[in-house]
C-alpha cells in the first residue's frame, strides 16, 4: 500500500481506509446506521416494574429500525462529524444576509440557567414572573433601538415574523373593511419576501430596481394602489445598499392606504444609528440570530419578533404581557380585534432561549455598543470592498453598508462562474461569501464580515480572495473546475441528488 | 467592548484605504433627517460580572421545574437529557455554523441532518421526514397547507383532541390563504366525531394521539374512512417519546405526520426553541416544506450529502414555494438526534415504558385523593383528572406549596366550559416521592 | 500561485498563506504575541474609581509584555489550536500506561455545580459538609474496591501518591526507630518510581527481571534486608503481566521489615477482581485520571489518593474527615505521630474536583460495572495481542491484562525503529501506542485500547497497525522516514530544541 | 453500561479470535486465593438521573461562594471568569488529549503552553517559565528543592508572613530528602527578619509577596541581603492578580518564583484542582522541575512546538531526575492562560486595581465596625482584622447569618497565638452591598 495517500484512500488488507493527506486528525466517519448499534444503549435506565398491558394492542409491535451506540461512540461519531464543518470559530464566514458574527459563549452559558431553562411555558404565572420580565425587558430595549412602539415576541424565525408582520396587516385592513390583494416588494428581495406574501394569501408583483440598486420610486408609485395591502422592501437592502428613498417610499405607501413592511434581515448595519421608525415603516421583523447574535446552530434555531407602529399594535397575536397588580401577566387569549383576526403564531410564547441570548447580548453592548456595532460592520464591509474592487467588480458604485456586493463581469472570459470561486475560495480555507443572491445582479458574490472580525482576519480573507481572483484571471481554469481539493469533500453533485432523491438511510440491497 | 476587535487604529487605517474621513461618511444614504446623532436612549455596555448578575437575577424568581415535583406537559414535557448531548451541540464546529450552504465544508451538519430524516421516518413509521420545522404547531400547520395542495380542497378538520394552541396555529396559517378550518369542541375521548365533519371540500382531518387528554387511540379506522372520503390523515404527535411504545402514525395509516421533537434532546426552555418533525410519504415528497438533506456522491466518487430538492422552497420558488420557512431548527434536530443515537430502539423503548409506569403511579396516587376524577382512559404518559374546583386556583395553590401539579385546560381554552380538568404528565424523571408530595399537597388543597 | 498546493503551503502576494492539501479546515494560527493586540482586552470591565497612591513604589512601572485579544480573536485562536490535537473524542488513544479511557460529559457538568466548585477550602464546616460527605463517600468506594482500611486524599498525581505513599512509610518505620535508606523497584518501573524514591530521600536498587516479564523473586529475596524500607512493584506491571508470584513478593516483603508499595497505575485492568489489600499491599495510588476516567486534559491535573494498609494508616497527611456529633468534621492539623511525620502534601484538601468525576463515575458503573471494566480492558487487550502476533513480536507469551506490549525484533532488517513506526500510525489517523517504554523491553510498544473502545473500533485500528506493519515489512522504508506527512506538522526536530532551547517567545530581533 | 461499548457477541468473536473460552481464562495469572468471584461490596450501577440527583443534593448542602457575601481569600481566591474560558477547555480536543508525547498531533497543546510559559515568564518578570505545576504549594516545596541543588546547600528559611500550608509542604517535601527548614513565627509584616536566620547552609529564603497576612512588600533589599549570603531568593505569590499592579518578583531579584495560579481562569473548588506558576532565570534552566515546552522547527522547517529538556525528567533521568513530577496541571494552565489572553495587559491592570479597590472599600468599611482593628499596613486585596473575640466563633456566627466572612489565622496556625485574627479578602466579584452586609452582620456579631 501507499503509505503517501494524496488524493484517494487506499485499501489495504482488511479494508482500513487511510486518512487523505493532510487528514490525519480528520477522522472517516459513517452513518449511525452502518455502525451496527442495533441493540446498544448509551442510556442507563431503570428496569421496568410495570407491563403494558393496559394498552392492549395500541402497542407496537414491530422494530422501529433505530440504532444506538454506547456513550464514547456517540460523543466520537458527533464530534468527528462536526471536524467537517466550518464554523464561525474557525475563521471568517462571509455569507452575506446571513449576518454569522460571534456568538458570545455567556449567553450560551445564561441561557442554561436553571431558572430560565427548566421552567414550562404553562406553569403558574407567579412562578415565573422572572421570565416575564425578561421577555418584558427584551421587548423594551427591541422598542427603544426601532423607535417603534409595540412587539411581538412570538415569531420563530425572520420568515415566520414577516408573516406575522403581513398577517397584521391583513387583519388591519380587514378590520376596517378595506380587503387588499397585492403585496410589492423589489426582485432583489429575499425568496421568504415573496414566499411569506403568498402564504398570507397575497398575489405578489415586483417593483423595478433603478441602476444603482435601489426601489424604483416612479415604478413603486404607479404599481400602488387600492388593491395593494403592503409594500416589502429590506432596508438596508439586499444589495447591501441603504434605501436613499426610503421615506419617500413610506410617504407613497401610506398615501396609498398600504403598509409598509421592512424586511429587518440588514438590522445590523444600522442599530444604534437609524430608527427604523424614524423611517416610517410599520412592521419590522427583526432576526434574532443575526443583528443580536444568537448562534445560527448549522440552520437554526432563531427567533423573529415583530416591531409594530401605533396602525399595527392593536393587531398583534397572542401572547404579549401586561404589567398587572400583582406582578406581570400574560394574556393568552386575543382579546379586542386581534381575537377575530392573527390568532396564534406558534404554540406558547416563541424561543426564550433565543431571548435570554439576545438580551444579554444587548445588555453587554449597551446603547454605546449597538452603535460601534453598526459602525465596524459598515467599516469592515466597505474596507473589503474597497480592497477587492481593482481585482473584482463591485455591482454597485458609492459606499455600501454591511456587505459588499461584486458581481461575475470580472470573470468574464475566465470560462470559470461564480461558484467556481467560491469552491476554490474553501481551497484557500475560507466559507465562501453568499453567491447567486441578490437575483439582480449577475453571478453575485455578497460578502457580510460582521463587526467581529479583527483586521488582520479581514486582511487574511481578502488576501485569499485576491489569491483567488489573480489566479481566475490568470486563466488557472482547471483547477477552479476541479475545487475544492482540501475539504473533506470534493465537490459534491447536487444534480443527482435531485434527480434520486435518496432522503433516508436504507440498508443495502 | 470585548466583542468588538476593531482598535481605533485599525479603524483609522481602514477608512483611509476606503478613502474617507470618518464612519458617517460611510452612511450618506441615510437621509439627514434620520440620522441620529446621539445614542439611543439605554444603558452603556455592561461587562460579564454585571450582566450575569441580572440574569442570575431574573432565573432566581422563577420556579424551576427540577426543584419542584413537577407534572406539567401539555405539549412540552420534562426529560432527562444525557449530558453529553448539551456538550456536543455547543461544539463551536456545530453551534456556529450556518445552514449548510456549502456543503464540503459542512459534512458534520448535513451527515448529521441524513441522520435526523431517517431517525425521524422510522419513528413515525413514514417514507421520508424533513430536516425539521420551527415546533409541532407550526408544523402541524404546514402540514394543513400542504393536505390543501395535494388535495386541492380548503377545508381541515380538527379533531376534538387536538392541543388548542395547534389548533390556533393552523388557523392563523391558514386562513388568510383561503383555508377553512373547522374545529371540533374539546373532547376526552372522541376522535372518531372528526369523521361526521368531513365533506368533498375537505382537505384533510388533523388529529392528535396522545391527544390534549392523554387518550391514546388507534387510528387505523379513521384513517380509513378519511381516506376514503379523499382526504389526508395529518396525525399530531406532541409527546416524541410515546412513539417508543405506541404504534406508529405511519402504521395507522397518517398520510402526513407532524409532531412536536422537543422531548428527545430538548429543555423546557419555557415553550421554545423546539423542534418539529414533519414527515411523509414519498409520494407527497415534493409538496413538502422545509430543508432536505439527500445522499450523492462528490467528484471523487465518495458519498457526501446536500441539501436537496430546493426546488420547493422560497430562495428557488419564491412565491410559489412548499413554504416560507428559511431558519429551521437545526440545533435542536442535532440535539435531537444524538439523544436519539444515544438511547437507540432499546434505550428509547425502556424509556417510553417508564413514562408509561409513571403515568399509572401517578393514576394509582391521584385515585385516592378524594374528589378527584381520572378522565383518561387509555394514555401513555398524561392524564386529564376532574377536580371539584377550578383547576386554575388548585394549580395556583399548590404552586404556593412548591407543587407544579399541570395544566388547567382553562389555560388554553378559556370557554371550552372544562374549568375543572387539570392536564398532568409524568415522566422518567417524576419519583415516587414527588407522586406522594403532589397528592398530600392536591388532598390539602381540596379539602 | 499553485491553487492545489499539496505540501507546503504557497505564499502568495500579500502573504496569504493556503492552507495544505486535506486542511481547508485547519487554520494556520500564530502566537498570540504576534496576533498585535497589546492594547486590546477581551473583558469588559469597570473603571476603577480609587487610584494607587496608597501602594507608593510597590506599584509595577514597566510594561509586562501580555498580548490581549478580543473575545471573538480569543475564542477563534484557542478553537484553532484545539483542531491541531488528537484527543480520545476523535479516535482510539492507544498510550500504554495512560488508560485513556473515555471522559464522561455527566462529570464535567456535575463538578460544575455551584455547590460543589464554587466554594472555597477554608469556608466555615458548616458550610461545606456536603463536599466532605463527597470526599468520605469516594474514600469509601475507594476502600471497598482495593480492601484497604485507610485513603489519603490529597495527593495531586499519581507521582504524588507515590511520594506520601513513601513518606508514610519512611514516618512508620522512623516511628518505632527503625531508619532505613533503601527502595527497592524493577527496571521495568515507571520513571516516577526510583524519582519518587530519591525525592523521599531513598537510594534505588534495581530488581532483576524474569524472562517472562515478572519481579525475580530470587533477586528480591537477595537484595531484601533490613535496609530496605520497601518494595516498589507494579502491578499489573509496566509490561502489562500480572505479577503472578504477588504473594510471595509481599511475604518476602514483610519478612524483611519493609512495606509493599504497589503502584496502582494499571488498577484499571483488575478493579472489581482484584482487591490488592489480598495482595498484601501496603500502600497503592490509586489514578483517578486513569482508573476512573478524570480528563487527562493535555496533561492533567489528575488526583493520586493513596490506600494504606492498617500499619501506615496511622502515618497519613492531614487533612482527613471524622464524624463528628454535629455532622463531619476536618482534621487539618496533624496530631500524635503523624505530626512529626508526614504533615500535608499540598495547601488544602487535594483535588476535590477530580473527586467529583471519580465519584460519579463509579457511582454510574457500580460495582458490577467496575467489575465488567476490567474484563472488557483485558480482554481488548488480548484481542489487540492475538490479532497482531502474526506481523509483530509480543514481548511476552501468555495472556496480557489491559495493554499488549510488543518489542521491536520484528523490525529486524527493515531499517525502520519503533519511532518510525509510531509516526507512521499518525499518518494513519491514529495516536501512536507508548514507546520505548517500558525500558526492558527493545523498542517496546506498549498498546492499552481500554474498555470504552469498540471492537470496530479497534478493528479500524489492527488494521491500521497491520498495514503499517506490512508496509514496513514490504521495505517501503522512505516512507517511514518522512513520516508523518498528514498531520498539523511534519516530523519535528526534538534534538534542535534541546540543544538552544527556546521556552518563551521572543520579539523578533 | 452506558460507558462500555461491547456487546456479548462482540466479546465473544474476541474470545474466540483470543483463543480463550472465558474472560476468566485471561486471569490465570491472579493467584486462585486472590481472585474475586462475586463482586464488590457497593451499589449497583446507575443511570445519568440517580447520579444527577445524589451529587446534586451533595451540593445543596454547601453554601456556595456566588450565593452569599464573600471575602475568603488566604490562597484561593473567588475571580470572575469569563464564560468562553470554561468553554473552550472543555473542547474535547483539550479536555481527552493526553500530556503531548506526540508532537506532530498536539500541536494545540504544546502552542499553548507555550504562550502560558511566555506569560507567566513575563508575569513574574523571569526569564523561563515551566508548563505548570500541581499547585502553588507544591510548586514552593519544589523551588525549596531546586534551590537546594543549585546551591547544594541544605537549609531554607521560611519568611514570617508565609502561608503556613505552604511551610508544611516545604517541609513534607524537603525534610525527608535531608532538607532542613527554618520556620519563622508567623508575623504580619516582619520579612526582613529571613535575614537573622540564614546561614553559610541556607540554600534560600522563601518569601511571599503579599503574604498570608496581605502585606504586600518590597524585596529588594532582602534580595540583595540573602544574595550576599550566597544564597537564592524565592518568592512565593499566592494571589496571581497581585501581578497587575505589584511590582514583579523577578524585578525585586528573585531568582525563583513559585506561584498559584487558580486566580486566572480556574475556580475555588473547594481546594483543587489549582495551578502551580513556576519561573526562574535561564541558568537554572536544567534545574527546573516538570515539563518544558520549547519551539523547534519540522522536517519542511516550520515552527513547531515539542516537549523539550527532558533529560532532566523522571522518564528519562529516573532516580537522578529534578523531580518525580509527571501529570501537572494541563487544563488549568490552559485556562490560566486563555484567561490571561482575554484579559491582555490592559484587562489585567485594570483587574488589579478594581480588586486594590474593592479590598480599600471593605477596609474603610471594617474601620466602622466597633472593635475590629485592621493589621494590614500595606495590601493588595487582602487584610487581616484583629477581633475582639475568636475569629473562628465570629466566622461560624456569620456564617448562621448567610455571610462568608474570611479564614481565621487559627484554621491555618491553631497554635499561633493569633485566634483573633481574621483574614478578609475582596475581589472584583465583591459588591458595595457585600461590604454593607458583613459589616452589618459583623457588628451585630460582635454586639
Ligand atoms: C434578507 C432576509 N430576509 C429574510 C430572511 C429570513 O429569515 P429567517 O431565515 O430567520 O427565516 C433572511 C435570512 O436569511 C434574509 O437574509
Ligand atoms: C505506571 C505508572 N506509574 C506512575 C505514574 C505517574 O502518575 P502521574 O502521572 O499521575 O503522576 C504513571 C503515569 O503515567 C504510570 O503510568
Amino acid at each position: 500500500m501507499n503509505m503517501v495517500n494524496i488524493g484517494r484512500p487506499t485499501r489495504p488488507e482488511n479494508g482500513f481506509e487511510a486518512p487523505a493527506a493532510g487528514q490525519a486528525l480528520q477522522q472517516p466517519e459513517a452513518l449511525i446506521f452502518e455502525l451496527g448499534g442495533w441493540d446498544k444503549t448509551g442510556v442507563d435506565l431503570p428496569e421496568p416494574e410495570l407491563d403494558v398491558g393496559d394498552l392492549g394492542d395500541l402497542v407496537r409491535s414491530e422494530r422501529i429500525g433505530l440504532p444506538g451506540l454506547s456513550e464514547p461512540e456517540a460523543v466520537r461519531h458527533y464530534v468527528r462529524l462536526s471536524q467537517k464543518n466550518h464554523a464561525i470559530d474557525l475563521a471568517l464566514y462571509p455569507l452575506g444576509s446571513c449576518t454569522m458574527k460571534h456568538n458570545p459563549r455567556l449567553n450560551e452559558k445564561l441561557a442554561r440557567l436553571p431558572g430560565l431553562a427548566d421552567i414550562h411555558p404553562l406553569q403558574p404565572v407567579s412562578t415565573i414572573q422572572g421570565a416575564l420580565e425578561l421577555m418584558d425587558a427584551l421587548a423594551h430595549w427591541l422598542k427603544v433601538v426601532t423607535g417603534m412602539p409595540a412587539v411581538a415576541l412570538s415569531p420563530k424565525a425572520g420568515a415566520h415574523g414577516e408573516l406575522c408582520g403581513l398577517l397584521a396587516i391583513r387583519a388591519a385592513h380587514e378590520a376596517r373593511g378595506d380587503a387588499r390583494k397585492t403585496v410589492l416588494a423589489p426582485t432583489s428581495a429575499h425568496g421568504t419576501n415573496p414566499a411569506t406574501a403568498a402564504q398570507a394569501g397575497y398575489a405578489v408583483r415586483d417593483i423595478a430596481q433603478t441602476a444603482d440598486g435601489r426601489v424604483d420610486i416612479a415604478d413603486l408609485a404607479a404599481k400602488l394602489g387600492p388593491d395593494v395591502a403592503a409594500v416589502m422592501v429590506t432596508n438596508p437592502n439586499t444589495c447591501g445598499l441603504f434605501e436613499r428613498d426610503v421615506l419617500e417610499i413610506a410617504r407613497l405607501t401610506h398615501a396609498a392606504g398600504a403598509y409598509f413592511y421592512c424586511d429587518g434581515a440588514n438590522f445590523n448595519a444600522i442599530v444604534g444609528r437609524v430608527r427604523p421608525a424614524d423611517l416610517g415603516v410599520d412592521a419590522m421583523h427583526i432576526n434574532l440570530h443575526k443583528t443580536f447574535s444568537t448562534p445560527h446552530g448549522g440552520g437554526g434555531p432563531g427567533a423573529g419578533p415583530v416591531v409594530l407602529s401605533e396602525a399595527l399594535a392593536p393587531f398583534a397575536p397572542a401572547p404579549w404581557i401586561v404589567h398587572g397588580e400583582g406582578g406581570l401577566e400574560l394574556v393568552e387569549h386575543n382579546q379586542g380585534q386581534a381575537a377575530r383576526a392573527l390568532g396564534r403564531m406558534c404554540a406558547f410564547h416563541g424561543q426564550m432561549g433565543m431571548f435570554v441570548r439576545a438580551y444579554a447580548y444587548m445588555l453587554s453592548h449597551g446603547a454605546d455598543g449597538l452603535r460601534q456595532v453598526a459602525d465596524d460592520a459598515v467599516l469592515n464591509a466597505n474596507y473589503i470592498k474597497a480592497r477587492l474592487s481593482d481585482l473584482m467588480t463591485p455591482a454597485f458604485e458609492g459606499p455600501c453598508m454591511h456587505e459588499a456586493l461584486f458581481d461575475d463581469s470580472w470573470l468574464e472570459g475566465t470560462g470559470l462562474s461564480t461558484l467556481d470561486i467560491a469552491k476554490a475560495l474553501i481551497d484557500q480555507g475560507f466559507h465562501p461569501m453568499t453567491i447567486y443572491f441578490p437575483l439582480v445582479v449577475h453571478g453575485a458574490m455578497l460578502i457580510e464580515p460582521t463587526e467581529t472580525e479583527s483586521k488582520a482576519e479581514i486582511d487574511r480573507f481578502i488576501a485569499a480572495l485576491r489569491a483567488v481572483a489573480t489566479a481566475a484571471k490568470a486563466g488557472e481554469g482547471e483547477r477552479f473546475k476541479g475545487a475544492p481539493y482540501n475539504a473533506p469533500r470534493r465537490r459534491l453533485d447536487e444534480t443527482l441528488a435531485a434527480r434520486n432523491p435518496r432522503l433516508v438511510w436504507k440498508p443495502p440491497a | 467592548m470585548r466583542y468588538l476587535p476593531l482598535t481605533p487604529s485599525d479603524r483609522e487605517a481602514m477608512l483611509a484605504a476606503v478613502g474617507v474621513a470618518a464612519v458617517d461618511d460611510l452612511f450618506v444614504d441615510v437621509p439627514e433627517a434620520v440620522r441620529r446623532k446621539g445614542l439611543v436612549d439605554l444603558p452603556l455596555h455592561q461587562g460579564e460580572i454585571e450582566v450575569e448578575r441580572r440574569l442570575g437575577q431574573l432565573s432566581a424568581r422563577n420556579l424551576a421545574a427540577g426543584s419542584a415535583p413537577f407534572f406539567c406537559g401539555a405539549g412540552a414535557y420534562r426529560h432527562h437529557v444525557p449530558a453529553s448531548v448539551d456538550h456536543l451541540i455547543q461544539r463551536s464546529e456545530f453551534l456556529t455554523s450556518y445552514t449548510p450552504y456549502q456543503p464540503e465544508i459542512a459534512q458534520g451538519t448535513l451527515q448529521a441532518v441524513f441522520e435526523f430524516q431517517t431517525q425521524v421516518a422510522r419513528l413515525t413509521g413514514m417514507e421520508a421526514a424533513n430536516a425539521s420545522m420551527y415546533d409541532g404547531s407550526t408544523a402541524t400547520a404546514e402540514a394543513v397547507l400542504m393536505a390543501m395542495r395535494i388535495t386541492r380542497r380548503s377545508k381541515a378538520v380538527l379533531s376534538p383532541g387536538l392541543h388548542p394552541h395547534y389548533a390556533e396555529t393552523i388557523w392563523t396559517l391558514a386562513h388568510a390563504a383561503g383555508g377553512k378550518i373547522e374545529r371540533l369542541p374539546l373532547a376526552v375521548d372522541a376522535e372518531a366525531k372528526a369523521l361526521d365533519a368531513i365533506d368533498g371540500d375537505t382537505a384533510c382531518v388533523v388529529v392528535q394521539t396522545p391527544n390534549l387528554f392523554g387518550t391514546a387511540s388507534d387510528l387505523t379506522a379513521l384513517a380509513e374512512a378519511v381516506h376514503a372520503a379523499g382526504a389526508l390523515l395529518v396525525v399530531v404527535v406532541t409527546e416524541a417519546v410515546s412513539l417508543g411504545l405506541l404504534k406508529s402514525p405511519g402504521e395507522m395509516g397518517a398520510d402526513i405526520v407532524a409532531a412536536e421533537g422537543q422531548s428527545i434532546g430538548n429543555g423546557l426552555n419555557f415553550g421554545g426553541p423546539y423542534v418539529g418533525l414533519f414527515a411523509t410519504r414519498d409520494k407527497y415528497l415534493r409538496q413538502m416544506p422545509g430543508r432536505l438533506c439527500g445522499e450523492t456522491v462528490d467528484a471523487d466518487g465518495e458519498r457526501g450529502f446536500v441539501l436537496t430538492l430546493s426546488t420547493r422552497e422560497q430562495h428557488i420558488r419564491r412565491e410559489k414555494a412548499t413554504s416560507n420557512i428559511c431558519t429551521n431548527s437545526g440545533l435542536c434536530a442535532l440535539a435531537f438526534t444524538i439523544h436519539m443515537t444515544l438511547l437507540g430502539e432499546a434505550g428509547l423503548r425502556r424509556l417510553a415504558l417508564l413514562n408509561h409506569q409513571a403515568a399509572r403511579k401517578l393514576k394509582a396516587g391521584l385515585e385516592d385523593v378524594a374528589g378527584v376524577e381520572v378522565l383518561t382512559p387509555r394514555f401513555f404518559n398524561e392524564l386529564a383528572v376532574r377536580l371539584p374546583r377550578s383547576a386554575g386556583a388548585v394549580t395556583e395553590a399548590l404552586a404556593a406549596r412548591g407543587v407544579l401539579a399541570g395544566v388547567p385546560v382553562s389555560r388554553l381554552a378559556p370557554g371550552a366550559g372544562l374549568d375543572d380538568v387539570l392536564l398532568m404528565a409524568a415522566t422518567e424523571t417524576t419519583t415516587d416521592d414527588d407522586i406522594s408530595r403532589l397528592c398530600g399537597a392536591l388532598a390539602e388543597a381540596l379539602a
